[in-house]
């Protein structure tokens, strides 16, 4: 009754004034199936079917047994789910004669990935904030190159670098690749911490060095602190490029120090048989894992990270 | 003796020329103003004496030492600056405390130092907080108390109070004013493009443009007499009435403009005196006076009004006189409307004559 | 000193492998297949028996993955301990530029040229009279592997050569199958060209093209026959999507195509399924034609070590691959012939025991890696790999740029 | 008493001691190679490095070889076809993100995971969703629809476009998230006066907002660029070249040519022809954006 009484009132309300006061009121009404919203809404689901598409396969196939995976179509659940898959390639699955799945190069990787993602950003956020802040003669020349140097393939520098490598007398070690992903890091991060670095005002800068900040006392104390989300972005392109490169760790290192990659291509490729596509796809997912739960943990500080490195020029 | 001096400063960047054969004085304990519009090079100037900016030409000396080629933090000086550029990521007391922890001062000297500054500038309520929890007005407390605890005999502000409202600029505007008086010895250096700050608190005010000093004199005499042109129309507010017309001086000095002529006996020419040709007229909104306030004045016209702007305490009058325009101010209470015509009149004595050509006071 | 060192070493090492202290050794290779890494997997048994380890070095993905990190870990000096190498022309450089250690002394020692099975398989690893490698199997690229269920199925004989399969593959195609399995790789695909020239246009025409590198003759009407026959291969072979041989040879076991033109290690994926030669599958060398089989095979290298312990091992591992026993154990798992003619094989199977047989005969052709660089291999290879896959090609185009390859080869 | 003038070669010498990792990175590595690597274009080089001068033989030769015309035509396509569709289709995903709408978080996860994978691993996914026998063709074809083809990898013409999409898959969600992050740093006040003003929201979006992007953009063309010259890992997974030679691309013909062919003479040709290509294309721009005078000055 209590409605019906406010209903009234504001009728009566309404009613009291003139004529004049008809016509839309209030808050403006907001329908959930607005024209707007269902395309807006639609797109992003079918395109988000599209995203999801692939990894659902590869969920529900590394699910399945051979036998099922042969009958059935790739898209169905499957019917009775196991999880040897996952067992074999992580712990079983063969190359050659190593028959101990993904779990040996998983430390591996661990072992290469750390080191090389703190040394990369290291240097790039140095050389970034020394592009940035305090410009020398010749910079921007070694930065141009360095920028071009991104664009070149891979595979053009294998050579030359066995040959750095081999007169550093590195080459085969954890050191030898370390350096390696931090020189073909060093292009794309730079940019990224020489932009965040310019969009710093400048002010601060000339502060702290009215301050008597010197070039590293400026680095550390105000630079350092304030870039967090900088940081972040550079750690998780760096963990995922590193964690998933494969050529540099298989030509510049050897077999007891070969990342988590190399066994996967091994188990892929290594076709003993039929393709065991439940392994192969088991296999890929838990060498995707690491980069994967990287990506849903920081998502939000990626995207924030970039926007503070990249839109300012 | 000069607490700052800047001899034959030239600065360029590549082949752009910022500052040409610049020449400055500053007395120790003056409160130096450098104005100027955006782009005349007075940040530049003022980075260049920081010693943020390497200069192409040229010598600075600070307290009698040549700094030309000294690092900012060994020239004895402080900066503020018009962002606030505090450390984001320390509080209040760390950063005033950064500069001295970098200049290795004991422990117990930063802390009296801390605690005198923030005294002074009232702060010490906020020492604890981090900068994004102050507002405009204190994070500029803070950077100016930065400043201050570096113990230093040259202060450098960049536009301190350009980011701040009207009220707050006013507020602390009065308040360094009272610092320098505090700070007997300290050399202040202030960067504006604002007026009233410069008149308001400048020993004397060097007005800049292109790159050039332009007049470097004490407020009084920058209002008053300027040097040029362009002085006279960047000073003062509303802007000074340019007239433009023929000097003749057959007799005695006469400014002719059109129908209008203004009897010149009683200007006090500089120099080599009355030189006929083209000439601008400049007089002060604020010197013209009309009705029976104009009755005594040496000149005396009827205008027709314009436009009326009143504001308060006074009001701005736009008139034509014989087709020139012409401002002046009136009491705010004066009855006035458009198509109204009404007596004016000045002393011509108070006026600026300026060649056409170069532009210089005559 | 060192070919001193390496002789004392050798000779004290001769016939038992014992008394050698325990080293690390690593090698590497690309058998990952299931028959292939069963065959190598008696090496190491054999190795580690000597008192060493067998450190294994698989790199998946076959010799284009492995061979550029097995180069780039000699050249960038940190070489393993032994690497695999198919025969011919692809370590010349290596031993070349000296980071390749020669067995000389150790060959002579044990006397490998008097018990190898064909002279030619010790002149591959042979350079300025040394020899640089130990060959451990002949494989041969000759055989046409049938699925006789397969056949059944179309309600037709088993056929017995290339004419008959080529005759038969209508009705397999009415029963749903895919008459002729072929991986994508392009090495398959040029493998079996050159089979058809082998087997169709016997070991003359072979060495006038390859080793002569006539380009007249390879312009000319016998090679247009293999082109012609090469097309009928690209119509049988539509409708395989497959890219890895091994799968394609999984067609065949699982009886969805009809027949393959593989080498005999296809043999191994037949022997890990289960399958028994003439029952469940028949296997025709010369692809019933012309029965020659060609000395293609793998040998192993030994990069130049300053460890002397390592060299010694290294030694010790090549005389082990050289074995007599070892060489019956791993050539049965591999399905490929021992490179010694002095053991016994009575364990192999039909298809083997036919291929030793036309060894001993002496119907073995030069295998084609030997006569032509890997810069013209490949060539060729991409040459096949667009003719069996775009049917717009016709054999005429394909052979004038096949004449051309070969007129610029060196 | 002025102090000393610093030599011009100390000056900022702490900033240029610590640009030294970047500066030898720079000369050593990138320039260095890259001499190396051209000068010994013109030897007939095979497993090893050799100094036999051939002069331009590599290089008549690698444009005679058909599939390194192929190769390059391919790349062209994929290049321009990758550029622009996933800078279009990250920008519309980050413009629909951008609607204030739910679950943002959510969908910029899904689009964003896939650039976590390798290109290996997308390649290899991509090449068994497309296989016609079991992936998306037999799918639909079990569904009823009989005539349904769909089989990019298999059809030389169309395969070129199978790795597209894979492609896109794996680096549009990176280029929607620069280009969100792009839209969010434009000012409020924009939209606000393109709605006072009535503008369309598309028009806003075509003329006000994407010229205030321009840094992101460049960012985002940069790092697409480089994937693009460097796709080799994507088409080796998914087709590895095939069928035939129809999804070849130079990146994958330098790399088959120094190591399978064991002619690095030509593998180096191939890579001095990428190479000037990327310095024609990438040079002036990044001279202009770069190597120009500093922006900011007292």
């Amino acid at each position: 009754m209590a409605e019906a009484g406010l209903i009234d009132h504001t009728d009566a309300a309404a009613g009291s004034h003139s004529r004049a006061l008809e016509g839309p009121r209030g808050a403006r009404p907001r329908r959930v199936l607005s024209r707007r919203n269902i395309i807006l809404y639609g797109t992003l689901f079918v395109v988000a079917v599209y995203y999801l598409l692939p990894l659902y396969v590869m969920i529900v196939t590394s699910l399945k047994g051979m036998p099922e995976i042969r009958l059935g179509n790739v898209f169905s659940p499957p019917v009775e789910i196991t999880f040897e898959p996952w067992v074999k390639a992580w712990a079983t699955a063969c190359t050659g004669l190593n028959c101990d799945g993904l779990s040996r190069g998983f430390w591996n990787s661990v072992r290469i990935t750390i080191p090389s993602v703190v040394l990369s950003i290291a240097i790039a956020s140095v050389n970034g904030y020394a592009l940035a802040n305090w410009r020398f003669k010749g910079a921007n020349l070694f930065f141009t190159i360095l920028i071009v140097g991104a664009f070149i393939p891979y595979q053009v520098m294998l050579y030359p670098i066995v040959i750095i490598l081999r007169e550093m007398g590195i080459y085969g070690t954890l050191t030898g690749l370390v350096l390696v992903h931090s020189v073909f890091g060093m292009p794309i991060l730079t940019l990224l911490f020489r932009n965040y670095f310019t969009s710093v005002p400048e002010e601060l800068f000339k502060a702290a060095r009215v301050d008597g900040a010197g070039f590293w006392g400026i680095y550390f104390k105000i630079m350092l602190p304030m870039s967090l989300p900088i940081f972040v972005v550079a750690m998780i392109l760096q963990v995922t490029g590193i964690w998933n490169d494969f050529l540099f760790g298989v030509v510049y290192t050897k077999p007891d120090i070969y990342p988590m990659t190399v066994q996967l291509n091994n188990i892929v490729n290594s076709v003993q048989g039929v393709k065991e596509y439940n392994v192969n796809m088991a296999a890929t997912l838990l060498t995707g894992l690491v980069p994967l739960v990287v990506y849903f943990v920081s998502g939000k500080l990626f995207v924030r990270g970039i926007a503070a490195g990249a839109v300012k020029g | 003796m000069a607490s700052v001096s800047v001899r034959n400063l030239d600065l360029s960047f590549g082949d752009v020329k910022v500052l040409q054969n610049l020449n400055l004085d500053i007395e120790k304990g003056e409160f130096l103003v450098l104005l100027g519009s955006s782009g005349c090079g007075k940040s530049t100037l003022l980075n260049c004496i920081a010693g943020l900016l390497d200069i192409t030409d040229g010598q600075i000396f600070i307290s009698e030492h040549n700094v030309t080629w000294e690092q900012p933090k060994d020239r004895g000086i402080g900066m503020v600056f018009q962002s606030y550029a505090l450390y984001p990521q320390m509080t209040v007391e760390g950063n005033l405390a950064f500069g001295l922890k970098n200049a290795r001062v004991p422990r117990d000297e930063i802390k009296k130092r801390i605690a005198r500054a923030a005294q002074l500038l009232h702060i010490e309520p906020l020492l604890k907080r981090k900068p994004a929890q102050l507002s405009g007005g204190q994070r500029q407390r803070v950077a100016i108390g930065r400043a201050l605890v570096r113990d230093v005999d040259v202060f450098l502000f960049d536009e301190p109070l350009s980011n701040l409202d009207a009220k707050l600029r006013a507020e602390l505007r009065v308040e360094i004013k009272r610092l320098h008086h505090e700070l007997e010895n300290t050399t202040m250096i202030y960067v504006t493009h604002d007026q009233i700050e410069a008149m308001t608190l400048a020993d004397r005010i060097a007005i800049m443009r292109a790159g050039a000093i332009q007049q470097l004199a004490d407020p009084a005499t920058i209002y008053n007499k300027p040097y040029n042109k362009y002085v006279a129309g960047f000073i003062g507010s509303p802007s000074i009435n340019f007239i433009d017309g023929t000097l003749e001086a057959a007799s005695d000095p006469v400014f002719k403009a059109g129908e209008t002529k203004v009897d010149l006996s009683r200007y006090a020419f500089s120099g080599n005196g009355p030189k006929p040709g083209p000439v601008t007229f400049g007089i002060r909104p604020e010197h013209i006076f009309m009705d029976k306030a104009a009755v005594d004045e040496p000149f005396r016209a009827n205008v027709e009004v314009d436009v009326v702007e009143p504001m308060g305490a006074d009001t701005l009058v736009w008139s034509k006189l014989n087709g020139h325009e012409l401002r002046f101010r009136v009491d705010g209470q004066t009855p006035l409307k458009k198509g109204d015509r009404v007596k004016v009149g000045f002393d011509p004595a108070r006026a600026s004559i300026f060649d056409a050509e170069t532009e210089m006071r005559l | 000193m060192k070919p001193f060192k390496a002789l004392l070493t050798a000779s004290t090492f001769l016939g038992a492998a014992t008394a050698a202290s325990a080293t690390d050794l690593e090698v590497t290779h690309w058998w990952t297949s299931g028959g292939e890494a069963a065959a190598v997997a008696e090496f190491a048994k054999a190795f580690d028996a000597s008192g060493h380890k067998w450190v294994d070095g698989a790199i998946a993905g076959g010799g284009s993955t492995a061979r550029p990190i097995m180069i780039s870990r000699i050249t960038g000096g940190d070489p393993m301990g032994a690497t695999q190498f198919n025969h011919g022309r692809q370590a010349e450089e290596l031993v070349e530029a000296g980071l390749v250690r020669d067995l000389t002394d150790l060959a002579e020692a044990e006397g490998w040229r008097d018990v190898i099975a064909a002279p030619s398989l010790l002149e591959s690893c042979t350079l300025d009279g040394k020899i640089y490698c130990v060959p451990i199997n002949i494989h041969s690229w000759q055989w046409l592997w049938l699925s006789n269920k397969a056949f059944e199925d179309a309600g037709i004989p088993v056929p017995t050569n290339w004419d008959e399969f080529v005759a038969a593959a209508p009705k397999l195609r009415e029963a749903g199958k895919v008459p002729l399995a072929m991986g994508g790789q392009p090495w398959q695909r040029k493998g079996a060209f050159d089979v058809l020239m082998n087997a169709l246009g016997g070991k003359d025409l072979t060495l006038k093209v390859y080793q002569d590198k006539d380009a007249e003759v390879a312009a000319g009407p016998e090679v247009a026959k293999i082109f012609a026959a090469a097309a009928d291969a690209r119509e049988m072979a539509e409708g395989s999507n497959v890219q890895d041989w091994n799968q394609a040879t999984n067609m065949v076991i699982t009886d969805q195509a009809g027949g393959q033109i593989m080498g005999d290690w296809a043999q191994g994926e037949f022997q890990v399924a289960g399958e028994v030669a003439g029952e469940d599958y028949t296997c025709l060398p010369g692809l019933g034609v012309n029965e020659i089989i060609s000395t293609d095979g793998d040998a192993f290298y030994f990069p130049v070590l300053d460890d002397e312990e390592q060299s010694k091992a290294q030694e010790d591992l090549a005389s082990v691959m050289f074995n007599a026993t070892t060489q019956v154990a791993f050539n049965l798992k591999k399905g490929s012939l021992p490179i010694r003619k002095d053991v016994d094989l009575n364990a192999a199977n039909d298809c083997m025991k036919k291929g030793l047989d036309i060894l001993l005969e002496g119907g073995v052709v030069t295998s084609v890696n030997q006569l032509i660089t890997p810069d013209t291999n490949t060539q060729i290879e991409g040459l096949m790999t667009e003719f069996f896959s775009d049917k717009n090609i016709t054999p005429e185009d394909a052979q004038a740029r096949f004449a051309e390859i070969i007129a610029s080869a060196e | 008493m002025p102090s000393a003038r610093p030599s011009q070669l100390f000056r900022n010498l702490n900033a240029k001691i610590a640009s030294i990792p970047m500066i030898l990175t720079a000369v050593v590595v990138f320039l260095g190679g890259t001499i190396w690597t051209v000068v010994y274009s013109f030897t007939n080089s095979k497993l090893l490095p050799r100094m036999r001068w051939v002069g331009f033989d590599q290089y008549e030769r690698l444009w005679d070889t058909n599939r390194w015309l192929i190769s390059i035509e391919n790349l062209a396509i994929f290049g321009v076809l990758s550029l622009i569709f996933s800078m279009v289709i990250g920008f519309l995903l980050a413009a629909l993100l951008d609607q204030k709408i739910r679950f943002e978080d959510t969908f910029r996860t899904i689009f964003l995971y896939p650039f976590a994978l390798s290109f290996i691993v997308t390649g290899l996914i991509w090449q068994w969703l497309l296989n016609p026998d079991f992936g998306v063709q037999s799918v639909v074809r079990s569904l009823g629809f009989d005539g349904f083809n769909f089989d990019p990898l298999y059809n030389a013409d169309i395969v070129i476009y199978g790795i597209l999409i894979a492609a896109l898959w794996q680096g549009t969600g990176l280029v929607m998230c620069l280009m969100l992050a792009g839209l969010r740093g434009i000012d409020e006040d924009i939209w606000k006066a393109a709605r006072i003003d009535g503008i369309p929201m598309w028009k806003t979006y075509l003329f006000i907002v994407i010229p205030m992007m321009r840094p992101v953009l460049i960012t985002a063309l940069v790092i697409v660029a480089t994937g693009i010259v460097k796709v080799y890992d994507l088409v080796v997974a998914q087709t590895g070249g095939g069928p035939g030679i129809a999804s070849e691309v130079p990146a994958k013909y330098v790399y088959d040519m120094m190591f399978l062919s064991q002619n690095l003479g030509q593998g180096f040709a191939a890579s001095t022809m990428m190479l000037l290509t990327v310095i024609i294309v990438v040079v002036p721009w990044a001279y202009l954006e770069f190597g120009g005078k500093g922006k900011r000055h007292g």
